[in-house]
């Protein structure tokens, strides 16, 4: 089932895309922000808390002077090592005591920071593509399955529970694990330390909890002949040293969107821009692949209304990607089934947005969301909505399937409900596996016309914001029918201008040629 | 031993349960509030009522979420053996060897029921699932009554044709009609004499074990039952009576 | 979405299958059967039980002399009330006596029993034509809704208790009401009588509790504002009793197929034949639409295997349908979504053959049954499948849509699994209500091809059928995979060869010119 | 007056539910067994064991159908008052001539819950299903304060504003959060002597009037709330307060 979709329309999507990101990206290369260095700190090998339990990355961080801050962590960092021959992790301790004036090895040549640094860049590099190679062999040796792949989320706040739960769900067939974040971790601006037992809504991200299910996961992966992949979030505060410790962990996706914080959580939208962008460069390098957040807007505002934002949020995240050097077959755009029950042909809209998507980003890998807004605790007619999510999606051939629970409005998933949410995908998938590649669309019937509504609708709506600008756009209630002030919202105070010594190993290594020109 | 368990939402022992049912009230916030005390007089805790809704006039559909306190020793429970399966050649084996003739099995849907489907998996040549009727076996002789056999009717075929096994299948149990039957059977038997020796076996999807042992029957098979289980028991039985 | 099908091969079948009724049909004119007698009473305004609560038109027909009864029960009843002048009433309750000898009436000539019953048939067309005319008038005032009609069951075997469950259905959106028979009703050879409140698996068919539940139904049409149409069970050996009670009683449609009592109740073909032709000339007077029963080939074996018997079986139907004057807008051909759950494109091919019986049968309404076969205890999973179903009915326009119920496998319905069930249809019909119109089949696709192989096979089928004969076809397994003898069965001796002077006031009236030939 | 009813299958009183959930033990015809026990344990009857298996390899799932004896009492459920709801113009002129000022209301998310869409459907301008939220009333003066508002930042924004009325909700209730959230607010609008001169409202899918009075609130509204019953309220419990 193809649309007869106006390609052009498409191409010209894409193009504005690009000219909107283009200024912010810009301003990227001009700017660096707290959470940007402490994840250089952290792909350098730092770890571990200090005073108060506080990560080191912080403390470090903290401790510079905004002028030695403006240069780079790695220039303030290499020069101490450089001059006093300690480690890093030797340095980190003296910061966190108090101990060490990093002030005062200004003088070190960058060179001699650069050399001293050098083995520690590609020891982040090995690690890194050695967990991309491991994830690579696992798939030739334990293909994971056809898509769409069955994503199940744990939340229990246990990452014990959790990692019981995902075990299970794999066991029921689910292919891809999230472990939902505890509520609003997005806004701490640090990364948690150690394995954790509590949380609200959901499991901390943490590095050593990424390895706790990550090892889970590998041996339920070989015990079931299917490489089991496994997601988080970085989206938030500590976007950058998010994407840096799942690069170690060898997570395979992450959530990252490059607005979903500024819309969603009041963050900074320059914070966001700088750290999104870091963030995916890391993603890039690791073979993670990124999953934007669109469904969101349709949870807070109409779905049918929304639709033409979330394309164009599709386009804007994926010329982010693809300025942070993104292959497509690395950028999960997002979307989600969200038209109200109750509206008559509410599934052929469905069906036009989600075919659209596939279209538009024929090589994505499209993540779609499940109906949550309009779930009920009404668990039997939840069930049925979710039966024609999972079969649209197939029809659709998404990509990275988030099961429907039938729970959705009363509980974080129970194992059973997890259970049966994979149960349904598996039989609805299985039973009209083929049915999308068997049928074609009338030609100008409801849902041709209602996919050429959204594109165009899409198109108007980049063209407004590519004249604006996206800053101004966001400050306008362009998206989510909500107004974030360029220099309001949280984390404003973590952004900085580079000094024009500013260097950053890791950009440099990772940026695209030309892309922060 | 003993080890307690209890249902399990998302944490061991947290009791979560889920459930459903119909109060004959027109719906109204009271109606809500009666099904959460309700589930409450039934001794749950942490009662949600999740859903609420008039499905009718004079009628209330609930969804409620709840926890039980109570727990079940698994260690007590007394699991119904395992029962080891022969293959067919295993079977003719045995009762070949150890018999000498074939055992002669009757089967029949009695009562008013007509859900042959069941009988007809277990003794039609072609079987359930890919595992081959009685009729196959060479161990067999099989007589298959059909459907909505009187159980006069039956009993007067099992003194006529000397059978040793008796199979019967109950899927209607509206009103108890399959307890009915199935009694009036096994009284039937044994007031004509027949019930020592014939072997009495009873199946269908609501049919355990334990309820053909209440009922007095030598066995029950329940649903999803293969062929080859059936026939493993028949022939292992019946050669046991012939050498106790 | 249409097929693109062979029509000369849809031709052809029909050709065939008028062929093949032809010889049946033929033979229906030379005989009668005990219930086409009882029937002819029944028409004729009696009712009511006598001697050990026998029914007064058995114990009046077993009271003929089998060469009075060759004549047909008419000519004896007019005789008697010609001679003696008593009405039907009385000389039935003496014939129960055994205070009148109906052979002592033998002489009276033909004529004067023919006068004597003419107002009672009259009064007979009279009523019949008054309930076709009162339903045409409620349709018209309380129009029923669009099709898929939404059709549930009531089992309890209490007729009240049937009436407060039907009318809980109707408010929850149900538009038709089957009763479902006390188990095996279709081996009585009578009608019980009076309201009854006990029966296993179902509640009796009997006028009393048509009346009831029809009165029931009137009154919730009228609140509702929507017309609730009943529906019984005729097949069976007192298939034209229940055909003529139903007319008088306004039942809107009947369970009534050629072949079903045969196949799945052993009995005897020539019984069903004579006895499926008379009720379905008075169903054609009274406007009753009739529902086969093809479901019931798929529930004892492989659907995907018996699809083309289905087919045929449809022709078939059709063919004894039109012999007795039924228009297509009368003829409900049956046929079920019951292809194994676990198939890989099962939902395709059950596409196919609903849709292919919609381009074969134009102008049927079609009878759509859900999956029974394969629900099992997890009523989730059930959910869903029912789901598929409701889908797919309403892709493929179907009109009678037998709600399937999430507890299938347990238990006959509870009040809320109705509800359920009914909300599972309202919503998918809802949303996907012209999904069927805005899609196309892929030109030889999957479906295509299924829709062109069953079709191919009913075929070939139906011309080894005609080959052979319908009564040796069936006497050699070719239908649902069982053998019937020609003079087997039950109700064998229930039929008898007319009389060269057998004459049936209503036969004469109702017969299509010529079909009986 | 006393009119016991219960669960209703297809018979008045027949009690019939039905039950899923999970036992943390490899499925066995033993579990469907320990299913079953478990069920009579809680007091059930006629317990039918519809579905079991297998769903990880720990764990087993039921589906269970049986009946219970007990019933409730719905001549003694104290139901909710029925709240009867004026329209804007009612309120409006009922704030107007009865108190002659606007009514002060602050609204907010509080805790780390940023379910913001239950709050600003009774406060936004649109409203909720076609029911005008507070801000189209001239009765009322808003404060929507969003999401994510630690109490203590609320309690001060009404001491400092002179608030009448304040809105809280809470949708996440995981491990209580909602409780600790709702009752936290609650003590310290106590602590900062408040709490006497605010009506306090509690809102959220999970809250109903009953949880709102035991937390002691003035008032609590559930999941589908309109937002005029919400200003109906308070409009009348402030002009009462003001002319007792
Ligand atoms: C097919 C079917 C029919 C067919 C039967 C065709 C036939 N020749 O058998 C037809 C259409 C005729 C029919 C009619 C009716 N049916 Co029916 N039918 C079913 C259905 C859909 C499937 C049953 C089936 O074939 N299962 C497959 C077989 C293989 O499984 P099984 O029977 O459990 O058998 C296995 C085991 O139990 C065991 N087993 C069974 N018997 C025996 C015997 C022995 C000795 C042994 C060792 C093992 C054994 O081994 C088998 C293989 O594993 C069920 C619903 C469902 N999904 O279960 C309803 C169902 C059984 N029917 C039901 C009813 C009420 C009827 C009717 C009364 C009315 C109606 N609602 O249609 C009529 C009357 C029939 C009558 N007189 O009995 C109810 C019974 C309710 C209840 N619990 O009392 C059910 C549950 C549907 C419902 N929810 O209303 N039915
Ligand atoms: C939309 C949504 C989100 C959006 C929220 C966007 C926003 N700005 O609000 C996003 C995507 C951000 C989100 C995130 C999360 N969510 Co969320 N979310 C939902 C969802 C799908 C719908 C909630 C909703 O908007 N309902 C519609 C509104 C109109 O209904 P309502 O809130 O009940 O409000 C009505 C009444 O309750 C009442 N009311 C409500 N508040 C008040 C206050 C007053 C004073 C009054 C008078 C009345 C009143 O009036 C309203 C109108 O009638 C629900 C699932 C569901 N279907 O319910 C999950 C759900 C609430 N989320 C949940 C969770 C756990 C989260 C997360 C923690 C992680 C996750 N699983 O996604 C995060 C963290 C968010 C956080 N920090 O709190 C859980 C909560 C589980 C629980 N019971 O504890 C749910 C139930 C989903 C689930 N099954 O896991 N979520
Ligand atoms: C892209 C993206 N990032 C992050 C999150 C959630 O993170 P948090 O709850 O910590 O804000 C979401 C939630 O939907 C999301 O879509
Ligand atoms: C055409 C037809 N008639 C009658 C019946 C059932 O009647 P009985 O159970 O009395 O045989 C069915 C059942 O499926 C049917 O399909």
């Amino acid at each position: 089932m193809e649309l007869r979709i106006d390609l052009s329309a498409v191409a010209s999507a894409r193009a504005l895309a690009a000219r909107i990101t283009a200024p912010v990206v810009a301003f990227v290369g001009q700017h660096s922000t707290v959470a940007v260095e402490r994840a250089t700190l952290r792909l350098l090998g730092l770890d571990g808390v200090g005073r108060d339990e506080i990560p080191l990355p912080n403390r470090f961080v903290d401790a510079l002077a905004p002028s030695t801050r403006a240069r780079g962590v790695a220039g303030a960092l290499g020069a101490a090592m450089a001059e006093t021959g300690a480690s890093l992790d030797a340095i980190a301790r003296d910061v966190d005591a108090g101990t060490i004036d990093l002030e005062a090895f200004a003088a070190v040549p960058e060179a001699a920071s650069r050399a001293v640094l050098e083995p520690l860049v590609r020891a982040a590099f090995v690690r890194i593509d050695r967990a991309r190679a491991a994830r690579e062999a696992y798939l030739a040796r334990l293909p994971q399955g056809a898509p769409p792949l069955l994503y199940v989320i744990v939340a229990s706040g246990n990452i014990y529970e959790d990692r019981s739960a995902a075990v299970a769900a794999a066991e029921a067939g689910a292919q891809i694990i999230a472990v939902i974040r505890s509520t609003a971790q997005s806004l701490l601006d640090y990364v948690p330390y150690g394995a954790t037992t509590e949380g609200f809504g959901g499991t901390y991200a943490t590095q050593e909890n990424f390895r706790i299910m990550r090892a889970a996961l590998d041996e339920a992966g070989e015990r079931l002949g299917r490489y089991i992949m496994l997601t988080n979030y970085a989206s938030g505060l500590a976007m950058p040293e998010i994407a840096a410790i799942a690069a170690l962990e060898r997570l395979d996706m992450l959530l990252n969107d490059s607005m979903y914080g500024i819309l969603f959580r009041d963050i900074n939208m320059k914070r966001t821009f700088v750290d999104q962008h870091f963030s995916r460069l890391i993603n890039a390098r690791a073979g993670i692949i990124i999953n934007t957040g669109e469904d969101n807007y349709l949870t807070t505002a109409d779905a049918v209304d929304q639709a033409p934002a979330v394309l164009a949020s599709q386009f804007i995240n994926e010329a982010f990607a693809h300025a942070a050097g993104m292959p497509d077959a690395q950028i999960g755009l997002g979307d989600a089934y969200e038209i109200d029950p109750d509206r008559e042909d509410g599934f052929l809209m469905q069906i036009a947005q989600a075919q659209l998507a596939r279209q538009a980003f024929p090589n994505a890998p499209l993540k779609y969301m499940p109906p949550t807004k309009h779930m009920t605790g009404d668990i039997f007619r939840g069930h049925v909505m979710d039966a024609l999510f999972n079969l649209t999606s197939v029809m659709s051939h998404q990509t990275i399937h988030l099961l429907g629970m039938m729970t959705e409005a009363i509980h974080t998933p129970f194992l059973s409900d997890r259970a049966l949410a994979i149960e349904n995908a598996r039989y609805v998938m299985n039973t009209a596996r083929h049915f999308g590649d068997d049928i074609e669309f009338k030609a100008g019937g409801r849902i041709e016309r209602r996919a050429a509504e959204v594109l165009a609708s899409a198109l108007a709506l980049l063209q407004d914001v590519e004249s604006r600008g996206l800053m101004t756009a966001i400050e306008t209630k362009t998206f989510a029918d909500v107004a974030r002030m360029r220099d309001g919202g949280r984390g404003a105070d973590g952004v900085f201008a580079r000094d024009e010594r500013y260097w950053n190993p890791f950009e440099e290594a990772l940026a695209p040629r030309g892309a922060l020109a | 031993m003993s080890t307690t368990i209890r249902p399990y939402g998302d944490t061991r022992d947290d009791g979560a349960m889920q459930l459903s049912f119909t109060l004959p009230m027109p719906w109204s916030e009271a109606a809500d509030e009666a099904a959460r005390q309700l589930v409450l007089a039934m001794g749950f805790t942490d009662v949600a009522v999740a859903d609420g809704r008039a499905i009718a006039s004079g009628y209330s559909q609930f969804v409620v979420y709840a926890r039980t306190a109570i727990g079940i020793d698994i260690d007590a429970i007394v699991a119904p053996p395992k029962r080891e399966t022969l293959d067919i050649a295993g079977v003719d084996a045995l009762v070949a060897s150890r018999l000498g003739r074939a055992i002669r099995v009757a089967g029949a849907c009695i009562g008013t029921d007509a859900h042959t489907v069941g009988i007809d998996a277990i003794m039609n040549m072609k079987g359930y699932k890919g595992d081959y009727g009685l009729e196959r076996y060479r161990a067999f002789e099989t007589y298959n009554l059909g459907s909505q056999i009187a159980v006069e009717e039956l009993v007067r075929f099992v003194r006529d044709r000397a059978i040793d096994a008796v199979l019967v299948s109950q899927v209607v149990t509206q009103k108890g009609s399959d307890i009915a039957n199935f009694t009036a059977l096994a009284e039937l038997l044994e007031a004509e004499n027949l019930r020592e020796r014939t072997l009495l076996v009873a199946g269908g999807p609501r049919v355990t074990n334990r309820l053909a042992a209440e009922l007095g029957y030598d066995a029950g098979f329940g649903r999803g039952t293969a062929p080859s289980e059936v026939a493993t028991f028949i022939a292992r039985r019946i050669v046991e009576r012939a050498h106790p």
